[in-house]
């Protein structure tokens, strides 16, 4: 029992970020009606945002200590933090730990730019072109951008760790009463909350403006509003700032969890489309939804008790949950009659 | 003439001829030049490009016609791929049955998933074809080991039965003796040109599988086919049922993977489970489009294009590059390799993620539609110019506005 | 105009070629005076470097390239000859190999078995390249050893661990510098013994696929010989890339060793996420909690940063071998590119000077001559101490180091550190052992 | 003889009682329209007899034969074709495949597998096709693409396409609504001459009662769901029951 209580603790943690990812991408099919294949490089692109933070808080002047050698025998370069020279070592050495929170503040502005310079000097133009040529040129835009990654990052995954504090696990068993353990590093759970405002907030964030009604009554009727004199190209370029910023949100978080690398958004762009349309296209309560059911079926379908039954479930339960929806229900869980049917 | 009008006559002409003096077109340059690099009339690639042609050509009959986008697609060419490794394992290194069980086994494969995913349409219908590939794949990679031998891909053993292999036949898939990996190289003065049995034996499909999809495209049931991207209402309103047409195109499309995934093993009997990923998958789609959906010889340019990059630019290594500009100052000579370099070698991705943005930017009919306006401007009088793609790209343009 | 150079390539018996013939046209009929493929003509040789570029082991493919290039640089006689000099066998004279310059061609693997025989491919047919070197997994390395068996060119494995590269899949064109499985595990036994006792129960999660399989099979057999239990054993898929799932129920299982058979990307998530969970902190049945990586290589361990500290592993080679050949490579290494070499590296640097030392023993760049003056050769000089390049199935057998993630690393390439050098003795095997059986080395092909 | 039997029809969605007990008897030959106010029912009767929609209870027979349960593709093969509210044809085809297309569905059925056949080698099809073209005095357009053309064009066109599977029964769904009064004009003209020429019954949807009264032998009014009340047109027009329930709004729209 305290088995599979750990797998949908685990699963709703995973699913928090399925969920996240997938908001952001349904957001642009719902409101711009466009599949996005660059989404998953905008997540990356905000994993990088935090390991950029790392190395632009670590930037250091060099000395040489000829005390130590070198892999070549030569004088060690000792390097030492910009931030510890101005701040104090102890100071420093806290700006850096707390370097992936910090990236926060320094992925918003960066990924709203992204999204507006990509929304207004690429997608925009492809609203009216079939989906296909949206596939390319995303596609496109997708590989190129991880490309530049690669470029000035290289391919290794890049370890950025989150800050000492959240180092270690927390026991929820005392809690429940239960004599095992029921482990789960603290990172984790900062990233299962993290993920739960940043949804609350969109979602609150369309129900309660005015901006979010308009793009609502967009999402469910587009040319109607368009026709009310709204300008709505405006609010669609904003809306994909913000699908950005929560899609680069979803990366920077998730930088501590695994070890960003380039490739990491193309390894989250099938999952993110799978999800979105187990949910439903362009319904958000749908990809919320949809992340955290498939979060947890994944969770489950990994435990031995269960594969032992079904050999090799969990490497396809995913699909298997999708293509089971997909034919129960037609338009997924939540979507609606006609968006993308075609 | 073959029962075409004049325009595809002409076109499949031109198919015929390209496909025949490939060995002398695809390498232009003498061996020791340094454009040497270009050159691209080396059997391997020469065979990849006739077999991915023939794959987007059977990808464009289901895309391209019913506008149904299949992203699972690669899962038929991988079990044609099996299948025909496996009758080399089982039976001889003969390609015929092979190939038969390739297109047959890919044929049924395509029915039962066509079946399910053409239940529902759009990108649902996109994400079934994806989930039943990935599953593939998965699977193909670990839990059915046994029957793909997995990570390191099928290959045969020279402890495999092979029931009817006789003892003098050649110990490489044949066609009744004629080994797929033989050639016999020309040489003129500095000019050498490869001639290889498995280029030629695949170039046949291309061309056979290329007359197919004209006929098809100008048959009563490719029009069909058309109106089933256009307005599936007003085919179900004119007594027409629509599920059989596209499960038809579907599992057309598929036997053509099939047989592409049976000619890739017939000219290297390795079949490895990677050919099923979904990026293999996307890859048919990107030719697809880049050449122009829709069009019958788009597919063709597309499958050539990627292959071609990623087959050439990968090799271009920065000592190539010193080798290019050496002629250049010392300092001007870096500057040059600098710039290059990001975009070569290691950076061909990044090359071909821009292109697929310009051509889709600038091109919306695809690189057909850049064909078509090279001729607008030799021509200069559009009349009959309109060749045999015009109509496509139009219409494409047309739905697009 | 003329035609030459008639060619039919790919035969794997010999018999087979002149029944083939008898079969074909005769302006097929093989003829060439050289007998073997892409016999050098002009005033060099080229060499094939078929390395992944792209995806996820791009690095580790990037360094075996540099090692490569550094390796032509030392045989065409220009930088300071690396471990030229320190090798016992003295044929190279750094005039090129016999007299003729080294020139090299290069491909992307893409890690996939398809696109790395089609690089392969390209590099024979197009390029003319008499031997292919490289690579960064068991998967591909099989692949294309069996496109060079067919095609008649040596191939040099680059990186790759399966037991069954030189295992049920070897071929008499391939030789393997590189270690495998059961070494990994026949080294690591002692070790772990000597650190964490015999008692020891042991929870594995292993890379759902070949490589995986074969060496959690070696380390269960190694560990379980000396006492540990193995709890179980967990199939992970190769495209996971959240461990959390497969970690979570390890603290409850009762095992306190948790063995990660895992490589490149997986490995360096799943260690970071049992890392996360706090394992290395937890104790169990009295025990401090441990971490095993059966195969390490300095880029995993850059990837997975601080979360390697104490976690104990095995590799090939390592840069701070302190023997006189490792120092001169790493030496020359380190000058020309600012870093030091990684493990597959010096495997991809070391088999290109073992490939062109045979040729000059041999007197030929004829397959077959190289592959006879290959097999059984024992050299020192080269890293690891004496070395025997084994003529049963092409395996190297070298002393295996047992690494340890360093604590606390004074800059970033000093990430492990070497436990102990388990000597070549320890790790070798019959080569008929099980986990090495089936498949048949076969008859070196020439080709042509 | 009535070609269409409508018995005791009822659809509910959720709460609203769409269509309840409608009865509806369509003679062969004749030209029969169904009118009522907005949410009368009129569309959701009209899904229910080409198959969108699956009545909850009572029957429809066709020619003696009942529709329910049968896909629509079957329905139309029976013999009905549909009009719809604005032009449904395939506007990425040509003006001539446009009308190849119905013309091929009439002869070879709801799926036929002739991929080796020519389209330019179907002589009888081109020609039926160009002269139901000729008829429309659209035959100049042929080589257009459908889409491009003008919206009463593309009205002609669909008329076209249906007749052109000699269908027994014409089912339109208000053909003029957002015409202008000339457009409107024309399609009555055009509707009157297929009455004349042709042995076919037309059932019209209509909410112009210019049109309605221009074209029909008989009038069925539906009210919140039920047929009020059925009649020829000079007595539907002085009803008493029409007037209140319907008349005066129909005013406004006209």
């Amino acid at each position: 029992m305290d088995a599979v209580l750990l797998q949908i603790l685990n699963g709703l943690d995973k699913g928090s970020a399925y969920a996240l990812i997938a908001l952001g991408l349904t957001l642009i099919f719902g409101t711009l009606g466009v599949v996005n294949f660059a989404h998953g490089a905008l997540f990356m692109i905000g994993a990088f945002c935090s390991v950029t933070l790392q190395r632009l808080l670590t930037l250091s002047v060099e000395t040489i200590d000829e005390t130590q050698k070198d892999f070549l025998g030569n004088p060690l370069k000792v390097k030492t933090p910009y931030v510890e020279n101005w701040f104090g070592p102890e100071v420093g050495a806290s700006i850096i730990d707390w370097s992936v929170p910090l990236a926060i503040l320094f992925a918003i502005p960066v990924m709203l730019f992204i999204g507006f310079v990509m929304e207004r000097g690429l997608i925009k133009h492809f609203y009216k072109r079939p989906h296909a040529d949206q596939i390319l040129v995303t596609f496109g835009l997708a590989i190129v951008l991880q490309e530049v990654v690669k470029y000035f990052y290289g391919a290794n995954p890049i370890p950025t760790p989150a800050p000492e504090v959240f180092k270690g696990s927390f026991d929820f068993a005392p809690l429940l009463g239960l004599d095992t353990s029921l482990a789960y590093p603290y990172w984790r759970l900062v990233y299962f909350g993290f993920s739960t405002v940043i949804i609350a907030a969109v979602f609150a964030f369309l129900q309660f403006t005015t901006f979010g009604m308009v793009v609502r009554a967009g999402m469910a009727d587009r040319e109607t509003v368009g026709l009310l004199g709204i300008d709505i190209d405006r609010r669609f370029t904003i809306m994909f700032g913000i699908a950005a910023a929560v899609a680069g949100l979803a990366g920077v978080m998730y930088a501590p969890i695994n070890s960003p690398n380039y490739h990491m958004g193309m390894d989250f762009l099938v999952l993110s489309f799978v999800v979105v349309v187990v949910g439903g296209m362009g319904s958000l309560p749908g990809a919320v939804l949809a992340g955290f059911l498939l979060g947890i079926l994944e969770s489950l379908a990994s435990m031995n008790e269960i594969k032992s039954i079904i050999y090799g479930i969990d490497q396809i339960i995913i699909y298997v949950v999708a293509i089971v929806i997909l034919l129960v229900r037609p338009r997924g869980l939540m979507g609606r009659r006609g968006v993308m049917e075609e | 003439m073959f029962g075409l009008e004049k325009r595809d006559t002409l076109l499949l002409g031109v198919v015929i001829l390209l496909t025949l003096f490939a060995p002398f077109i695809l390498n232009p340059f003498p061996a020791d030049s340094g454009l040497a690099q270009f050159n691209a009339g080396y059997p391997d690639l020469m065979q990849r490009f006739v077999i991915f042609g023939i794959f987007a050509i059977g990808f464009n009959i289901l895309f391209g016609l019913t506008g149904y986008l299949s992203f699972g697609h690669a899962a038929f060419l991988g079990v044609g791929s099996y299948s025909a490794v496996w009758m080399f394992k089982l039976l001889s290194y003969n390609v015929v049955p092979a190939l038969v069980l390739a297109v047959i086994m890919a044929g049924l494969f395509s029915a039962l998933i066509g079946f399910i995913s053409l239940r529902r349409s759009g990108i649902y219908f996109s994400i079934l074809t994806l989930a039943f590939a990935q599953m593939s794949f998965n699977l193909a990679y670990s839990v059915l080991t046994p029957i793909t031998n997995g990570e390191t891909g099928l290959q045969i053993y020279t402890s495999d039965p092979q029931y009817l292999q006789s003892v003098d036949a050649p110990s490489f898939p044949n066609l009744f003796g004629a080994a797929m990996n033989s050639s016999t190289t020309l040489f003129f003065g500095s000019w050498t040109f490869t001639f290889s049995v498995g280029y030629y034996f695949c170039a046949v499909f291309l061309i056979l599988a290329f007359y197919l999809a004209i006929r098809i495209f100008r048959s009563p049931f490719g029009m069909m086919l058309r109106a089933v991207k256009s307005n599936q209402q007003r085919m179900n309103y004119t007594g027409l049922n629509t599920r059989p047409y596209t499960l038809a195109a579907f599992v057309i499309s598929g036997m053509y993977a099939g047989l592409a995934g049976g000619l890739l093993a017939a000219m290297d009997p390795l079949a490895g489970a990677e050919r099923m990923q979904w990026t293999a998958s996307g890859e048919v789609v990107l030719m697809t489009i880049l050449g122009g959906a829709g069009t019958l010889i788009g597919p063709v340019l597309g499958a050539g294009f990627i292959k071609y990059f990623e087959n050439i630019f990968a090799k271009i290594n920065d000592n190539v590059l010193h080798g290019w500009f050496a002629f250049m100052p010392d300092g001007i000579e870096d500057a040059m390799v600098a710039i290059i370099h990001p975009f070569v070698g290691k950076g061909w991705h990044l090359t071909l993620g821009l292109l697929f943005m310009l051509v889709v930017i600038f091109l919306p009919g695809g690189l057909v539609e850049g064909g078509q306006r090279l001729g607008r401007v030799f021509r200069r009088k559009d009349s009959n110019a309109g060749s045999v793609e015009a109509d496509a790209a139009k219409q494409r343009n047309e739905a697009a506005e | 105009m003329s035609f030459t150079k008639l060619t039919r390539r790919g035969l794997i018996q010999t018999g087979a070629v002149a029944g083939a013939g008898l079969a074909l046209p005769t302006y097929l009929r093989a003829e060439n005076h050289a007998g073997f493929t892409n016999a050098p003509t002009g005033s060099t040789v080229t060499l094939g470097f078929n390395v992944p570029q792209t995806g996820p082991y791009a690095e580790e493919g990037l360094d075996e390239l540099r090692a490569q290039e550094l390796a032509v640089e030392h045989l065409n006689g220009e930088g300071d000859g690396g471990m030229m000099n320190t090798f016992s066998s003295k044929a190279l004279k750094g005039n090129g190999i016999l007299g003729k310059k080294v020139e090299y061609v290069t491909g992307d693997t893409q890690t996939k078995s398809d696109a790395a025989r089609a690089s392969a491919k390209a590099m024979i047919e197009k390029d003319g390249a008499v031997m292919i070197n490289g690579g960064s997994s068991s998967g591909v390395a099989v692949a294309v050893q069996g496109l060079c068996q067919e095609a008649g060119v040596i191939f040099m494995a680059g990186l790759t661990h399966s037991n069954d590269t030189t295992g049920k899949d070897k071929k008499a064109n391939g030789f393997r510098h590189f270690f495998n499985g059961y070494m990994s595990a026949a080294a690591l036994a002692p070790v772990l013994k000597n650190a964490y006792g015999e008692d020891r129960r042991a929870y594995h999660l292993t890379a759902d696929y070949t490589w995986g399989w074969t060496q959690q099979e070696s380390i269960a057999a190694a560990t379980e010989a000396m006492g540990w239990e193995t709890v179980n054993n967990v199939l992970t898929p190769l495209a996971s890339t959240d461990f959390s799932s497969y970690i979570a129920p390890v603290l409850n299982s009762g095992a306190d060793v948790l063995v990660l058979n895992h490589y490149g990307g997986n490995m360096v998530n799943s260690l970071t996420n049992a890392v996360q969970f706090g394992l290395l902190d937890k104790e169990v049945n009295g025990k401090k909690f441990e971490i095993v990586v059966p195969l390490y290589s300095e880029l995993m361990a850059a990837g997975a940063g601080a979360n390697v500290q104490g976690v104990i592993g095995s590799m090939n080679w390592n840069w701070q071998l302190q023997d006189e050949g490792s120092k001169a490579f790493v030496k020359s290494f380190g000058e020309k590119y600012g870093r030091p070499p990684s493990n597959s590296a010096h495997t991809c640097y070391v088999q290109t000077l073992l490939y062109a030392d045979a040729v000059e023993r041999a007197g030929t760049f004829n397959p077959c001559g190289v592959v006879e003056a290959l097999e059984d050769f024992e050299f020192d000089g080269l890293g690891n101490g004496p070395v025997l390049y084994r003529g049963d199935d092409h395996q190297c057998f070298k002393d295996v180091l047992v690494m340890k993630g360093k604590e606390n690393p004074t800059n970033e390439y000093d990430t492990l550190e070497i436990v102990e050098v388990t000597p070549r003795a320890q790790v070798e095997y019959a080569p008929d052992h099980p986990m090495f059986a089936g498949g048949e080395l076969g008859k070196c092909n020439p080709g042509a | 003889m009535a070609i269409l039997e409508v018995k005791n029809v009822g659809k509910r969605f959720g709460g609203l009682q769409a269509l309840s007990d409608v009865n509806l008897s369509v003679a062969e030959n004749s030209v029969h329209a169904i009118i009522g106010p907005n949410g009368a029912g009129k569309s959701t009767l009209l899904n229910c007899l080409v198959g969108k929609l699956i009545p909850d209870t009572g029957s429809v027979m066709f020619d003696g034969q009942s529709v329910l349960g049968r896909k629509p593709y079957e329905i139309n093969q029976m013999g009905i074709s549909r009009v719809f509210q604005t032009p449904e044809i395939f506007g990425d085809l040509t003006v001539m495949e446009n009308m190849l297309i119905p013309c091929l569905a009439k002869r070879d059925g709801a799926f036929q597998l002739n991929g080796w056949s020519r389209v330019v080698g179907q002589q009888d099809m081109i020609d039926k096709a160009e002269e139901m073209l000729r008829d429309m005095h659209m035959i100049d357009k042929r080589h257009m693409h459908a889409a491009a053309m003008s919206r009463g064009d593309k009205r002609r066109l669909e008329i076209a396409m249906c007749l052109a599977q000699d269908p027994r029964l014409l089912l339109l769904d208000e053909p003029t609504a957002g015409m202008a009064r000339a457009d409107t004009n024309n399609t009555i003209d055009l509707l009157k001459q297929i009455k004349d020429e042709r042995d076919i019954t037309i059932a019209i949807i209509e909410h112009d009662m210019h049109v309605v009264f221009s074209l029909a032998e008989r009038i069925t009014v539906l009210a919140q769901g039920t047929p009020l009340v059925e009649d020829t047109p000079d007595r539907i027009k002085g009803h008493p029951k029409v007037r209140e329930a319907y008349l005066g709004e129909s005013q406004d729209a006209a």
